[in-house]
């Protein structure tokens, strides 16, 4: 489709749906303006004016210029976990019985809803070890500030807030793991990572003080490597006082095999979009499942649910909490989902899934090392274990060839795939590429995937200008000089950019 | 046989075997034994049976939720920031496309339509505000509120920022949680709801990075002072950040006509289902200027042409964010509201200018009308007069002797009707209660209401 | 101003005017005014003022179907044609589909993907029917049904059908209705409910065109003597048709095995709601000859490959068809039900053939259960037994001295359960009812039901 | 996509959906085998075997494929009447209050959708001018069959079964009016147009006599000429004691203006999928509301919806009705979008609904006469009276450039249009296309519309072998060979396909 913009169809005066007007009596009440003058809008917004066929399919056109999971063999984007979410989960979050439900009705009126938070929290509790859960955080981010919001909490109750003012992380953690500290107010300081592909227990110890007030951590790390010392990094970080927030966003390797509460967590999030299935929709909405231990359970967000054994409730009690991480109960339709999909499955499915993650990744892991030229694996010099996802490297291919992991990434389009996730910065590894095959995905989808792969790897050493000109067959070519110098060339509405380019 | 799970392909079993031979192992154990025993689980997790059959899943799930007793079961009128308008059916159709629910991160190629929809997205709030950036959407409005008073604070380096007292509590509650290293300072308001200008005065000085309003106010009434506001905060120096309702906007002046320099609000309120709070998205707009591009911790898609006239959309200027520069980035930035953003493009495309004026329009008079009946009750009190209200106003129940909490309890119990919120904790205004109403009110459920009022005020 | 339709784009007044105007005329009036104006409605309709707004049209019709107490909020045990079978959520996901939803008869190229569903339909129905031809799905089982008699006709020029006397009513009159200009030969059943051969072998005449057979029988019990009936039937020089519930033919051995020439039903229980009977679909099929072949009046969706190696779906043999020689065509063939076909092949996709064993295995079971169960009840008579019965079977009151209508009533009102149809009236059964049980059906459910039939025979 | 059978998907073992197992209790009260072993499968259909995420993809990318109203400016499949069908719709059939309703409940639980099939039957009396109504048939060749065997009836219970034997249709009424009648046992005479495109009174005249049982007639004839003497047609038939049936399938362009009383009509019927706006759904399912006068309403098909002010039944009453035309009630659902989309126009909305259909389908036939070199209109020379549809002719094109309207057709695809409907046979206007801009496109829907044909209309005059060879952008390429003359080679199933490729 060569859709234009959606102002570009309007036509004035045409209606896309209408409104009912108040009823007479209502309308017969209002005695003169409604609206002072000063209050009044003069001018109405210029928003487009469409009848409702032409929206529909404006729309519905860029829905299918979207490659969304559910179209597509979606192993590319590592680290996000791109797996099924199961449609029947979808009724669930459409049926009336919940989107009609106001977040502040009294819980008399949302004993079910209720129910489903309270008993997905027990749930959540055994997959994880941890003592208690807040579902408000409304994504991975959030997830980590409000962690990062209790660690200062703890603090500040304890006397030490003033003293404890450094968060440590590694440079393999997810960016947010340094930036929602820090965001928080936090000192962040930042671990290299070995020969190993994680930080020594040396490097650890030299930044450890009476100021940690504690470590954020990812593991497996961005890169996919597990890091096995993490039960002793967590202990030298409890000696000095300090807590461990454990980022289980992408947990899919793990369910039913590793849990926080082994690694000694205090703390820890996981994102009930990723592993726990909640769709994606085009970067939210999404939930992080936010656990604590028993002892920290009473700084968790509020309101909180109970259960007195009849009735469903909410807490509101503000005196330990952090208080609001986000409006009302956070985004409760992604609960809804990850409970339906956590009891679709039970124990020996979750471990199913992780198994079955992990398994696929190390099968597509050996095809493509034995398999495409120009790869390679940082960190595998020792030993090369990798649970669910890696982090590869085509430094090799863009030594050889020119064509570097961009011009791939355009070019697996061609082939009818999602792009692929190459790092998180710093670009610590040098043409990174970061595939997650998740269990959703079969053995004949995998295959599929590595041989578009090869067959890209021989296309760059045979004849790489087609690579570097890629896509070639998506929806718009290659739109050179996409960055701007001047931060006031900045143009992010339609407006802007008529005046720019001096359209009517 | 081990189950052969319909969410993972390869729990099949011949293949699961034909994967582990070309591996050369006997089970997926092996791979992880790497990991110490003692971070390992040594027995299975302790779940519940699973309802392996979709069937019985469905059953299951529908019977929770059969418990809840809706707002379109019932007569609602709660507000407080989670509105029950109505969700023209093409936002469901749009958002519930299999491509745009299961997307994600992809960018400028790939997700070209997804793209599209955000740059759309931002452009028709662009018109609603009349501002020329706007971010990609993130968590709620309170973050985005929470980002416009950093972000004052990243402008002129000042530390205080001045809220009135007519502020959401659960709003106040995240900018707190968000804005730390800050100090709040609370201005008051006039028994007609307008923001105490006098007091305001004296609490400016040299470090008030903002001043923050929300119009409404979170009891419903418009702030009718804005431009002073704004003149007297940029006479400080500070900046002048405004929390709006875009379903206002059709009707009532946006912010940047009186002087806000940085706009934020929700999108819930148009096209997103309340879903139990699950709806909310927060917007955040300002002007192209340097000092506001670059202290926004979010995306920003910009529109490119290429040489064959074809347009793309990047994320612009990602240098500011954590993303690339973690720690040292603007706040952090995460996986918000994409899903709402689409949402609510469709939304603004279907409703137009003259949608978004019916039903500002529409509210304005229902507002009025339930004012006018509810007043002519024995024992009730409107707050807040002569204050033109949008939307939701206050109702004072001191007179009548009885609590908002035992008035609720009775409309719940009785006439099916779910109240207004009750404001006699937090908010020092008696027996208060915060009704709304909406486009979907009808006059029938108002009169309902009154009657119901009536015959339980007079027991 | 005159309303802009949402729906009718050009019923915008500026451009209505310049298409007016580029016509060179002042109304589209004046374009079919040489209609005369005998023939012109020469007043507004008489019709109750329009909903405009979508939210009120939402209220008004949402509030009428409110009436409905469905059989997902009781419990029911309707079936005799259409079934309470769990439908998956993947099956509602792809027939809500934009582009399936609103394609129509776009051929080849341009509707490719319904092409190549409709080709997965067929040949997925060939394999659950092991069978080599299956044409695009018709209006219900019943045309179907009627078409498999007529095509006997067509293929051997005899003018008599024998059907049991335990087929359903309707399906009978709908055959009735189709079948003109053929003549019907009943053939009556033994008690236990099988089919009485010795009639049969005294009606099958050289007129015999067909026999045609419903298995599992109305009544719910199974035909076991289906290889017998086809023999007595080829002697004859007779077709052999089955009427075959797709949903048993995981278990059950499909009319091919035991030697039917064409096998037709309905689809509805393969992944289509109830509707209120709008999810019914007729299938038929047959082996490739070319009697059967060129007998077919529906389309037949076949697949080619071009040099390229790209497979490609036509409609093949078209001039058999009533589109290409009108009158002389094969019967007639209109817009049936492509959107089932493409449901039930997703369906189909999705159960496999172990979901469609374990389908009907679940089902054996509780119908066998249900039997048992039912048949110690006082008052209570299982009818024709000792068969085996899938799904549904017949219980008869007479000993209890109640009517199926006072049951049935008392049930409904007293239990929230929608007994068995009432077999009263038309089948010579006394006071008996059709019951039915589905994978849906639950244990609990059941014996709710014996518990209250208990009750009730008992008072 | 260049996406597989489903077949070749299949991974034996794999389950795409798990039915739950009886439960035990039900389980053990079975004794030994629950089926004898001469009814028992004893293989198991060989059916795909593929898990959930791959089936949903599969279907997700064949629906991608295809090119429904809602995605296209779907203008060229004429007589069908490609109208927005509007949302709102599809979330009141969806409605569990309809989707879980079954046909035979006691008319005291279905009071809703008995009251709305009445209240539609109210409201399609008065847009008709009709008496009665039946939504039984399940698309229009049902509607017209229907009529056809209440013609029957009605003759068999006058004693007049015998004689009136002979039906008359014109052979540009829709091929049905033909068949159908056929179908049901009448001798079809067909009448000719003479050269206004209709045919002449007097040859009408010719073809009646005592043996007349009634006409089936399409007008506006599927050229889209209006017979302006209609009337004069049906007093002629009525004058010898046949009845008349109007075939109002494309009614879209009469609605308020012409309705079926006022021509003298005795049946009728109206497709609610085309001008009533039920969505088409790839072929149905569909439903022809067929209405008749208060003489014929005993011989509708049963049940019937009754009232009796109070509350909402059904009559089923056997001794005058020709039976069932369809199990059950008909396509319920299609009678429950027709009522909301006649509710939320009215009576004006309606009007505006034909009105708007004349005029664009005028102002593209003007522009296309004008424009597009090559193209034509038949019967025009006398006068050129249009209402909602034309056909047209491309012979001039063809003479000039050897382009058909077949070629035109596939190339349109590569513009993104859905194929046009070129006629139904036969073929009496040569190299025919009928479009049909019906009220839910917009003048620049339509002008796109027309730039692409002038575009191919171009290319066929510069450089035919691209619209020959077209399409060019599609899923598949052209598809030589299409054409079989042997029956049995007939390959409509996966395993015949694979039997004759000895696949395995």
């Amino acid at each position: 489709w060569d859709e234009p913009i959606i102002f570009e169809l309007s036509d004035p005066g045409s209606r896309g749906i209408l409104i009912a007007p108040p009823e007479d009596d209502v309308k017969a009440a209002a005695e003169g303006e409604l609206l002072p003058a000063a209050l009044k809008r003069l001018k109405l917004p210029a928003l487009p004016e469409i009848a409702q066929p032409q929206v529909l399919r404006h729309f519905l056109r860029l829905s299918q210029e979207t490659m969304g999971q559910d179209i597509n063999i979606d192993i590319g984007l590592g680290t996000c976990t791109m797996k099924y979410s199961p449609k029947i989960n979808e009724q669930f979050v459409r049926n009336p019985k919940l989107t009609e439900m106001h977040p502040l009705q009294d819980p008399a009126s949302a004993q079910g809803i209720l129910k489903l938070m309270y008993d997905f929290e027990q749930l959540i509790k055994e997959i994880s070890g941890m003592d208690a859960f807040s579902f408000q955080p409304a994504g991975g981010g959030a997830g980590i500030y409000s962690n990062a919001a209790i660690l200062k909490k703890y603090f500040e109750e304890r006397g030490e807030a003033e003293q404890r003012t450094q968060v440590i992380t590694t440079i393999l953690s997810h960016p947010l793991d340094s930036a929602a500290p820090a965001t928080c107010g936090f000192e962040v300081i930042t671990l290299m990572p070995d020969e190993c592909g994680y930080p020594s227990l040396e490097s650890l110890k030299a930044v450890l003080s009476e100021k940690t007030a504690g470590i954020f951590i990812t593991n497996p790390e961005d890169t996919g490597v597990f890091n096995p010392i993490i039960k002793q990094f967590i202990d030298e970080v409890h000696k000095v006082g300090g807590l461990c927030i454990c980022d289980m966003a992408d947990y899919n390797g793990m369910l039913g095999i590793i849990r926080p509460r082994e690694m000694g967590a205090d703390m820890c999030h996981f994102n009930l979009h990723k592993s726990f299935s909640s769709p994606h929709g085009c970067m939210g909405p999404a939930c992080a499942a936010q656990g604590v231990t028993a002892e920290l359970a009473k700084y968790l967000p509020i309101p909180r649910v109970t259960f007195d054994g009849k009735t469903y409730g909410l807490d509101y009690g503000e005196e330990h909490s952090v208080g609001k991480i986000r409006q009302f109960h956070g985004v409760v339709a992604a609960v809804v989902r990850a409970y339906a999909w956590v009891m679709s499955l039970g124990a020996d499915g979750l471990k199913t899934v992780a198994e079955t993650a992990i398994l696929n990744n190390n099968y597509m892991m050996k095809r493509l090392i034995e398999e495409v030229r120009g790869i390679s694996i940082p960190w595998s010099e020792v030993e090369c274990h990798r649970l669910e996802q890696v982090r590869y490297s085509w430094e090799q291919l863009y030594r050889d060839t020119g064509v570097c992991s961009d011009d791939i990434n355009r070019r697996m389009q061609d082939f009818g795939f999602q792009r692929f996730f190459p790092s998180h910065h710093p670009l610590i590894v040098a043409e990174p590429y970061t595939p997650e095959p998740t269990e959703s995905y079969s053995k004949a989808d995998i295959d599929e995937y590595v041989e578009a792969l090869k067959h890209i790897s021989n296309e760059a050493y045979e004849n790489p200008e087609v690579v570097k000109t890629a896509p070639h067959r998506g929806s718009i070519s290659n739109v050179p000089n996409n960055t701007i110098e001047n931060p006031e060339d900045l143009c992010v509405t339609w407006r802007v950019y008529k005046r720019k380019n001096n359209l009517a | 046989m081990a189950i052969q799970y319909p969410y993972i392909p390869n729990s099949n079993t011949d293949i699961k075997q034909e994967m582990l031979d070309s591996l050369g192992i006997k089970s997926v154990e092996e791979i992880y034994s790497f990991i110490p025993q003692e971070l390992r689980l040594d027995r299975p997790l302790a779940l519940p049976a699973p309802m392996l059959a979709e069937s019985d899943l469905k059953r299951h799930v529908d019977g929770i939720l059969a418990a809840n007793r809706t707002c379109g079961e019932s007569i609602s009128f709660l507000g407080a920031g989670c509105y029950d308008h109505y969700v023209p059916a093409i936002c469901d159709e749009i958002n519930g496309r299999s491509e745009f629910l299961t997307a994600y991160s992809g960018d400028t190629y790939v997700d070209h339509g997804k793209n599209q929809a955000f740059f759309e997205f931002t452009s028709l709030m662009g018109e609603l505000l009349d501002m020329d950036c706007v971010s990609f959407p993130t968590y709620d409005g309170a973050s985005s509120a929470s980002t416009a008073i950093m972000m004052s604070r990243r402008i002129n380096g000042r530390k205080q920022y001045i809220i009135p007292r007519n502020i959401s509590h659960e709003l106040d509650m995240q900018i707190t949680s968000y804005c730390v290293n800050m100090e709040k300072v609370y201005v008051g308001y006039r028994a007609d709801g307008q923001l105490d200008l006098e007091e305001l005065k004296g609490k400016l000085c040299e470090d008030t990075a903002c001043v923050f309003i929300q119009n409404p106010t979170f009891f419903g009434n418009l702030e009718e002072q804005g431009q002073q506001i704004a003149d007297l905060a940029h006479a400080a120096g500070a900046q002048f950040a405004v929390y709006a309702d875009p379903s206002s906007l059709g009707v009532i002046k946006p912010p940047a006509h009186y002087g806000a320099d940085i706009v934020c609000g929700d999108i819930q309120p148009i096209g997103m289902h309340m879903s139990y709070g699950s709806g909310m998205g927060g917007y955040l707009a300002t002007h192209v200027k340097a000092e506001y591009v670059l202290n926004y911790p979010h995306h920003l898609y910009g529109i490119f042409e290429n040489d064959k006239g074809e347009r793309g959309y990047f994320r612009s200027l990602p240098e500011r964010t954590s993303y690339y520069r973690r720690a040292e980035g603007v706040e952090f930035l995460g996986t918000c509201v994409g899903l709402w953003a689409i949402t609510a493009a469709v939304y603004l495309s279907v409703m137009g200018p003259k949608g978004m004026e019916e039903l500002g329009e529409n509210i304005l008079y229902k507002s009025n009308y339930a004012k006018k009946k509810i007043a002519a009750i024995p024992g009730v009190k409107l707050l807040f007069q002569p204050s033109v209200s949008f939307k939701e106003f206050v109702i004072n129940f001191d007179d009548s002797g009885k609590s908002v909490d035992e008035i609720n309890t009775v409309l719940r119990e009785r006439y099916d009707i779910f109240g207004g919120l009750d404001l006699s904790k937090k908010y020092g205004l008696g027996q208060s209660a915060l009704y709304c109403v909406t486009e979907k009110t009808s006059q029938a459920q108002i009169d309902k209401l009154c009657t119901a009022l009536k015959t339980i005020l007079a027991e």
